[in-house]
């Protein structure tokens, strides 16, 4: 009786986990940041992005996991340009997951925010509840100029027409370096051990990626950075990722 | 149910038969394709299925020399990474480089050997074999070295370095021909003269940018397209936020707003071409202000008198306010460093506008020190390639020597100056009187197109070579490049093809050049250079060296040397200062803005616009992909009553091209700005017919000094067609409207 | 009541079956043609959407719904009157529902399907449309109960599902009617709609029970619907959409525009069926004070979420509410505004309301001004949420406005249907209206 | 006069029984082409016996598929790694199988082998984690051992392996990131 | 043995039903072409036991509603954004749709359980009886009945008397 009061406890619970099992987060470094587009052009390559055509550009149909946004502020000759990269926040009371009716997205104990392509029927909601924005539909079944095919990584699937996809943090990566640590007789996947695409491009190195429930972990001393900050933080969707702000000088 | 007729139960036969076909077809149908399992014939040795492997090798995207390591997977690529043990990318790489991919697995490569068939330049190639194409080749160039007139055979290639450089020039010399020249439209000729000038040495230096505490940039786009930008960025975020508690500043001076200049804490948009005048007046103040404490102040002053900051302030229009205070903070930062490039570098003043940054630098005594300028040791080897830049000078000569009839036989490799030269040199046409033009190339650029005979090379990732990266990381260091796939395509590696070349002509060449590949040649040198550097130099080591040097991929004594070359008399430099004000071609009034190209961190020069993944990134500043556009300050587009994607014709006295216009706020009223990298009339599909080249429409004014050409001298003049164009961006709107969105302090409307 | 004086009891019968029973050229040329229509208009461009994906629509990264979500809004909408008014009037027992609730509720039930169509086509991956309901599968997995989009799955097949039962079921006297009145295979087949209805005393007495029931489920279940249609868009945290007021503004808006829809079918039957003597100026009065009532109250919840909006003052809202008045759609805005809250007031005036052509007019310019709304609800908020840099903006394609079109076409077909298949006025309930007839009279 | 729903009815009962028998005929037809014609056991280019291999002739699984335990993959063996033990085994060199195979050699092409279990793209499984996790091969691939030719006994469906990784409480073995990619 | 009577005129009817009621005749059915709530309380039919079928439907709508989905997101646990697995307020929205899909489907089943249709056997009527025609049937009468149900009848004021073969 009390295993059943302690379930029933457990599924009354909000979000479900008391915690996560790693808790993948990333913190961003805007006054490291220069845009350079280093990390999109990196999860392209990485997660089998379609080379969607000069066309799909202009409907607004590109699909980038990671973005860049542009703001100018002031005039010239104050004008100034601040970047921020955008890409799915993983938050853990992500307003996309609730719209999904067939579970397509969902949280998992790595408080990942994940999207199965192929249970997806593509209504889209989960775009349209997104406030970043970061969720990107297949209008259409994009092939590659032979032979750009070779090029696709086989560790991740190549989605067709009406699915939704977004960033995954690289899941590949962190599936191989759990899969690593079990190799070497490992619990637990050592910090830095796993870099999405983004990360490892960055050449200012301004992301950083990690296990947060991990106090030693690098993101974890980041995200204690007092200029840390999450974008639309007053949305209350607990986003996994950190930016610290750029310094005014 | 009594009785069942016979009708009836044939009937019912009948439908269950329908019924069981209709079932077994059912089944057929929803049957998965046969899928088949391949097995290997011969395993190779260290094949493992579904198991990536890396291999470390040198990036080609640009001139950096970057070292990449590339993930290959049941013998393809699929990721370009940075080398972690690579001194220069330390396991980062820039949007170019990841894109290498895109070169390797590029539809429009070209697979065969091909043969010009129609008029020259109308793309009509015929496939041809290997033997054909290198007996023609061969015999061609051997008569003309038995008739002793070897010279009448040219030789020019994109910046090339490492032992290929050798090999090329090791080909030309047997042959007899002093005609091997390089032509790159980024070289830093100007940089190199005004170095050479300032600081007497050949060799870039290395800019400390890393542990900068103050850096002012004169119009280098580090970040994106100067010299090393990889580096630059590793250097860039350290610069930042790498130190505790100590935060370096930067400073960007260009009239238009680059990936650096948005990076930095302070913009500003000098008048163009003064911007060397701006650098003698922070000079000046530096001195004057007590700033210098040299033994050689007086002479300084003397120097710098003519450059007080009140007359530099009115002439580039940067209050001497702000002269001042970039002075005061440049003399007192604890590590300052001054840079200049872009369009600083690009004038018909750029040698001594550079000179003047130099000067900056020697007064900031930050000549070998951390966080300054550090005077490179000699390369590890081969630090001949850069003298053998044509430079702009050397192109015209090369085109004259052209127009003349004195060339027999044009071998181009990797460079594209039908592309990359203004239009109105005649390059192209002078083309036309060379009788046999030969390229060297893995794609079918302008210059290509123009070939009678195409010889297919195999991309960097598929070849071997090596590499020393220019300028250098304090330490010599030299990359090893080693093909990560098998040739995908009948082609060969270009140093494998000037080998079979040396064959093929035969006489001493073959006996001098006595390599069977690429790969044997590099590998023989290796073990030269290392025999030479007084190790053992037994077999066994040596093996063992080299395969080390193979995983690594690179290959450095870090550390070794840094700073200890000699910081030369400010006599020499004192003496190189010069009034650093660039003329423009075209008059003010008839040509009232100034026409600003820019390399691109997207196409660079225009090589990567074959790169689907490069089209497809939008531009760093304007997000704009696919084509071109020219950039108005917004008040300049309101006078002129230019709304964002009317077609334009910017014209200037050598040409003019249409382009639709883009309103950016940070690019100074009077200049527009046309990036590079685009306007491709051949380069395969993602790149052919796609915006303009600004290169074609630039004056040809030199630099006084270097002889370079001043591609950022030119003024134009805008004239509205009437058309529109849609611009493709991906941005919305960018501006935060207020909301939280860059963090608490930096949300204002 | 009667305009052109009571008919009897067989005259109805004849009336109403004659509908049924003579079928003229005219007809089937009209069926031809909204059936090739529809066929061209709706199902070419979707069959070429489904090879293509549904990139063949205008939608985009920014605006990943489009028209065809507002499509179905509209005709969940336009659903909303024919059943629940046929329920509302039927337990509140006005007698001038009776002639027209047949076809309202064929109405609702074909747009209900019209609508149910909209979702196909919307769908990314229609052919795992499976997946949304809860139905036992090998996979062991189940849909999400947590989504709105499965209160919408849930929602509308019960939906479906009641508003069918009950046409069905207030039919199935009048199927003994048609049976009565036909021979061969046509009785045979009505004699098994009509479950061998014989009109006795027992079996009138439990219709009239059971159709109290339905009548009761339905009313609170169309009232769900249309609040649950509305929190697909309410429960997203997207500005303009995250309105408290969304549930009762749809459904007011969805009886508004039903409404209207049923003017403009009661105008059709009377026209072309010649049910001139069962629908008369009672019918249009009635419906034009309820559509003055609607409009009204539409116009009150119009202001009051513009209000909301400023009010909020946050710069998403206000942004989204600057787009919305002022921004590249709001001349369809302001065309709403004036279709379905200055329009309607026309009807006011006696002489209008007792207009049948006039009335046709408005209830058209009604629906038109409700389809701009569901597609300004799409168009202007989610292109413009959070980040400014993701603004986008959303135009609907050749294939949306196409499929647009074809749906009226599917819509017309199914009522051309209907009106061969089911008695459009119900015989029994029309006699309810009759006066006995007397011996003595 | 009288009215009967029955009577409605009757003279449909023919094509009522003609469509049952019809349905009815579906479902054998669909049983009789999983049985006996589906993709369970194709017919390979070489009649290769599991049987003669590890059970007459006791060879492990992992001889031949070496990269099981190591790799996701769990490979077929290369055709030089077939001639190497039958160039030593002179008994069976004249059999009409193996004069295929040497065909196959001397060409130097690769045996077309069809696939008999093929997961599709977007599954990620590796047979190291399960070959690591003490698992036998027979496990998922039935008996082997015993099979002339190879026939696919699991439908390698996700409710199989669902149920396979709820049975043995595989850890996270129900998040679908862990066998989706 | 069934008679059937047929009247042109609905008072007519009626006296012959009450008649045929009062004199003890109990398998009566009264046809009409529109409901009578007359014939209704001549046949004293009071309450119809529909309701409890309703009312049951909806009881049992609404708790398989809610066990259904409470039932499902526990088959499979997939946390979505960061609500509890079972979350009682959507969860009340489907228990609310359910509720009213069984309440109709048994209250549909309740219609065809409490009158008799879809009717499988043979019954006597008229066919004028979904017009405009109202027709007493007296069924089960026993022969010597038969004669004085006729009368009855005939005395309202029929039009028609038929006399039906029981189990044609």
């Amino acid at each position: 009786m009390s295993t059943f009061v302690e379930k029933l406890r457990q599924y009354r619970k909000p979000g479900y986990y008391d915690k996560f099992d790693y808790h993948w987060t990333m913190t961003i470094d805007l006054d490291r940041c220069t845009g350079c587009e280093a990390c999109m052009v990196a999860c392209q390559a990485e997660n089998n992005l379609p080379i969607v055509g000069e066309k799909r550009f202009a409907e607004n149909r590109e699909i980038k996991w990671i973005r860049i946004e542009r703001y100018w502020e002031g005039e010239y000759p104050d004008v100034k340009m601040r970047f921020i990269p955008m890409l799915c926040q993983h938050c853990d009371d992500a307003p996309c997951e609730t719209a999904c009716p067939v579970f397509a997205t969902y949280h998992n104990q790595d408080g990942l925010n994940t999207q199965i392509y192929n249970r997806c029927i593509g209504t889209r909601t989960c775009a349209v509840y997104c406030p970043y924005e970061v969720r990107y539909f297949n209008w259409f079944t994009y092939t590659w100029d032979e032979p750009l095919e070779q090029q696709l990584n086989p560790d991740v699937t190549v989605r067709e027409k009406g699915v939704m996809e977004k960033c995954t943090f690289c899941i590949q990566r962190i599936r191989i370096a759990k899969d690593n640590a079990k190799d070497d007789d490992r619990r637990r996947v050592r910090d830095g051990e796993v870099v999405p695409a983004c990360v490892q491009s960055c050449p200012t190195e301004a992301l950083v990626f990690g296990n947060s429930n991990d106090p030693e972990a690098k993101v974890s001393k980041m995200m204690k950075n007092p200029r840390g900050y999450k974008v639309l933080e007053e949305l209350n969707t607990t986003p996994s990722i950190v930016y610290l702000t750029k310094v005014h000088s | 149910m009594s009785k069942i007729s016979r009708r009836d139960l044939l009937q019912y036969i009948g439908a269950g038969g329908i019924g069981v076909v209709g079932g077994v077809l059912y089944g057929e149908s929803v049957q998965q394709n046969v899928e088949l399992l391949i097995p290997q014939v011969v395993p190779p040795e260290d094949y493992s299925p579904g198991v990536a492997t890396w291999y470390n090798t040198v990036c080609n995207q640009c001139p950096a020399g970057c070292g990449i390591s590339v993930r290959i997977r049941e013998g393809k690529a699929k990721k370009i990474e940075g080398n972690p043990v690579h001194p220069v990318s330390q396991g980062r790489t820039c949007a170019r480089g990841q894109a290498g991919l895109n070169a390797l697995y590029n539809p429009d490569r070209i697979r065969t050997p091909l043969q010009n068939v129609g008029q020259r330049g109308s793309g009509n190639f015929e496939e041809i074999s290997w033997d054909e194409a290198l007996t023609t080749v061969g015999s061609r160039i051997g008569r003309l070295k038995i008739d002793n007139e070897a010279s009448r055979v040219r030789l020019l290639c994109g910046r090339v370095r490492g032992h290929l450089d050798e090999l090329f020039l090791q080909f030309m010399n047997l042959l007899g021909s002093d005609h091997y020249q390089q032509y790159d439209f980024t070289y830093p000729s100007a940089l190199m003269a005004a170095n050479k000038m300032s600081f007497g040495t050949d060799v870039l230096p290395y800019y400390d940018i890393r542990n900068a505490v103050f850096l002012l940039s004169f119009g280098a786009d580090y970040l994106g397209t100067w010299i090393s930008p990889v580096h630059h960025s590793l250097a860039y975020g350290h610069l930042r936020q790498g130190r505790e508690g100590r935060r370096g500043k930067t400073i960007q001076i260009e009239p238009r707003m680059s990936l650096s200049g948005a990076a930095a804490d302070e913009w500003i948009a000098a008048r163009p071409g003064t911007e060397g005048l701006l650098a003698l007046g922070i000079a000046h103040a530096l001195v004057s202000e007590g700033h210098y404490h040299g033994s050689d102040r007086d002479e300084w002053s003397k120097a710098l008198q003519a450059y007080s900051p009140s007359l530099v302030s009115a002439e580039t229009e940067v209050s001497e306010d702000k002269i001042l205070r970039l002075a005061r903070e440049f003399g007192t930062s604890t590590a300052s460093l001054a840079i200049a490039g872009g369009a600083t570098a690009a004038g018909t003043n750029a040698v001594a506008s550079i000179v003047a940054v130099n000067a900056l630098n020697y007064l900031a005594g930050n000549l070998s020190q951390p966080g300054g300028i550090i005077f490179n040791p000699d390369p590890a080897f081969s630090a001949t390639a850069g003298s053998r830049q044509a430079g702009f000078q050397g192109m015209l000569d090369l085109i004259g020597a052209m127009k003349a009839g004195d060339v027999d036989v044009l071998l181009v490799h990797d460079t594209n100056p039908v592309f990359a030269l203004p239009d109105n040199v005649g390059f192209r046409q002078a083309m036309q009187n060379v009788p046999l033009i030969i390229a060297l190339s893995s794609f079918r650029d302008e210059t290509t197109e123009m070939a009678d005979l195409i010889l297919p090379t195999s991309t960097y990732l598929e070849s071997w070579g090596d590499d020393v990266p220019d300028p250098g990381v304090g330490f010599p260091v030299a990359s090893i490049s080693q093909p990560v796939v098998a040739t995908l395509y009948d082609t060969l590696p270009v140093g494998d093809i000037v080998l079979s070349l040396a064959r093929q002509i035969g006489g001493e060449l073959p006996i001098h050049m006595r390599w069977g590949t690429m790969e044997e040649f590099i590998k023989e040198r290796w073990r030269e250079e290392y025999d030479q550097r007084g190790s053992e130099g037994e077999e066994q080591e040596f093996e063992a060296f080299w395969q080390a040097a193979l995983e690594a991929g690179v290959w450095g004594q870090p550390g070794a040397v840094a700073g200890d070359q000699p910081v030369p008399l400010s006599s020499s430099m004192i003496a190189s200062i010069a009034d650093p004000v660039s003329r423009f071609a075209g008059d003010e009034s008839d040509y009232p803005f100034v026409l600003h190209p820019y390399l691109t961190a997207t196409f660079f020069d225009g090589r990567g616009a074959n790169l689907p993944w490069l089209q497809e990134m939008p531009d760093p500043m304007t997000s704009v992909v696919y084509g071109s556009w020219v950039e108005l300050n917004p008040v300049t587009a309101d006078e002129l009553g230019i709304r964002e994607g009317d077609v334009l014709d910017v014209e200037s006295p050598a040409g003019s091209v249409r382009v639709p216009a883009l309103i950016f706020p940070a690019i100074r009223p009077g200049v527009v700005a046309i990036p590079v990298g685009q306007g491709h009339a051949a380069y395969g599909r993602y790149a052919r017919d796609r915006g303009v080249n600004p290169i074609h429409i630039v004056a040809t004014l030199i630099d006084d000094q270097s002889g370079d050409l001043a591609w950022a001298a030119t003024r134009v003049k805008l004239k509205l067609t009437g058309e529109r164009l849609q611009i493709i961006k991906t941005d919305g709107v960018t501006r935060t409207l207020g909301r939280q969105i860059l963090g608490p302090e930096n949300d204002h409307a | 009541m009667f305009d052109h004086g009571q008919p009897s009891y067989a005259e109805v019968n004849k009336d109403v079956l004659s509908v049924m029973l003579e079928t003229g050229p005219k007809y089937w040329m009209l069926l031809g043609t909204t059936m090739s229509v529809a066929g061209i208009c709706f199902f070419m461009p979707w069959i070429y959407q489904l090879f293509v994906g549904v990139g063949a629509a205008g939608m985009n990264r920014n605006a990943v719904w489009g028209s065809y979500l507002s499509n179905f809004i509209f005709w969940i909408g336009l659903s909303h009157s024919g059943t629940l008014l046929s329920a509302v009037l039927h337990i509140t027992n006005s007698p001038w529902r009776k002639a027209i609730y047949r076809s309202a509720e064929a109405m609702t039930l074909f747009s209900l399907m019209t609508a149910a169509m909209f979702v196909m086509v919307h769908l990314g991956r229609v052919w795992f449309v499976h997946w949304s309901f809860p139905i036992p599968n090998q996979m062991g997995l189940w849909p999400n109960f947590r989504s709105p989009l499965m209160f919408d799955v849930m929602a509308i097949t019960t939906y479906l599902t009641a508003s069918s039962i009950f046409i069905y079921m207030g039919s199935v006297p009048d199927f003994a009617a048609v049976r009565d009145a036909s021979t061969g295979l046509r009785r045979r087949l009505y004699t098994i709609f009509s479950f061998g209805w014989r009109g006795t005393a027992r079996e009138w007495h439990t219709l009239g029970w059971a159709y109290t029931f339905f009548a009761i489920f339905v009313i609170p279940l169309a009232v769900s619907v249309h609040s649950i249609v509305s929190w697909d868009f309410a429960l997203s945290i997207v500005p303009g959409l995250h309105h408290t007021i969304f549930a009762p503004y749809f459904v007011c808006g969805a009886i508004f525009s039903g409404t209207a829809g049923i003017v403009t079918v009661m105008y059709c039957l009377r026209k072309f069926l010649n049910f001139e003597r069962y629908i008369g100026q009672v019918h249009l009065d009635s419906l034009g004070k309820l559509l003055i009532t609607l409009s009204l109250i539409w116009s009150y919840i119009n202001i009051l979420e513009l209000f909301s909006s400023w009010y909020g003052g946050t710069s998403f809202e206000l942004e989204a509410l600057q787009f919305k008045l002022t921004g590249f759609y709001a001349p369809l805005y302001w065309e709403m505004i004036l279709f379905c809250a200055f329009v309607p007031l026309l009807i006011l005036f006696k002489k209008i309301r007792w207009s049948w052509n006039k009335m046709l007019v408005i209830s058209i310019l009604i629906n038109v001004g409700m389809l701009t709304e569901r597609f300004i609800i799409v168009a202007t908020s989610q292109p413009r949420k959070f980040l400014p840099d993701a603004f986008g903006f959303y135009f609907p394609s050749w294939i949306e406005l196409s499929i647009t079109v074809g749906a009226f076409a599917i819509f017309a077909t199914l009522f051309l249907i209907f009106i061969k298949w089911v008695p459009a006025i119900s015989i029994y309930e029309v006699k309810e209206t009759l006066k006995p007839l007397r011996r003595d009279a | 006069m009288s009215i009967s729903v029955l009577d409605a009815l009757r003279p449909g009962k023919k094509p009522a029984l003609l469509g049952l028998v019809l349905v009815f005929g579906l479902f054998v037809g669909a049983w009789v082409h999983g049985k006996y014609f589906s993709d369970r056991s194709p017919i390979q280019p070489i009649e290769f016996s599991h049987m003669i291999h590890a059970t007459d002739n006791e060879i492990p699984c992992q001889h031949c598929h070496i990269y099981a335990d190591r790799t996701p993959v769990a490979g077929v063996p290369s055709v030089s790694k077939c001639m190497g033990c039958h160039n030593s085994v002179p008994s069976v060199r004249e059999h009409p199988e193996i004069l295929k195979l040497v065909a196959y050699w001397e060409k130097r092409e690769p045996i077309p082998w069809i696939k008999v279990h093929d997961l599709p793209d977007f599954v990620h499984f590796t047979h190291k984690r399960h070959i690591r996790a003490g698992l036998a091969c027979q496990e998922c691939h039935g008996p082997v051992e015993t099979m002339n030719r190879i026939t696919r006994v699991a439908t390698m469906r996700m409710p199989w392996c669902v149920d396979c990784h709820t049975e043995r409480n595989v850890e996270h073995g129900r998040d679908c990131w862990t066998c989706h990619k | 043995m069934a008679i059937m009577g047929s009247f042109a005129f609905e008072e007519d009817f009626l006296t012959a039903a009450k008649k045929l009621k009062s004199s003890g005749f109990d398998k009566i059915s009264l046809l009409s072409p529109l409901p009578l709530e007359e014939a209704q309380e001549i046949l004293e039919l009071g309450k119809s036991p529909v309701r409890h079928y309703s009312l049951a439907g909806a009881i049992i709508g609404a708790i398989s509603g809610f066990a259904m989905a409470t039932a499902t997101a526990l088959v499979f646990i997939l946390p979505t954004g960061g609500r509890a697995i079972i979350t009682v307020p959507p969860f009340l929205i489907i228990t609310y749709e359910m509720t009213i899909l069984f309440g109709v489907l048994f209250t549909l089943l309740g219609f065809h359980f409490v009158s008799g249709l879809p009717a499988w056997r043979d019954r006597p009527y008229l066919s004028s009886a979904s017009s405009d025609r109202f027709v007493v049937v007296v069924e089960g009468a026993a022969a010597d009945q038969v004669a004085r149900a006729e009368a009855i009848i005939r005395d309202a004021g029929a039009d028609e008397i038929q006399h039906v073969g029981e189990g044609q």
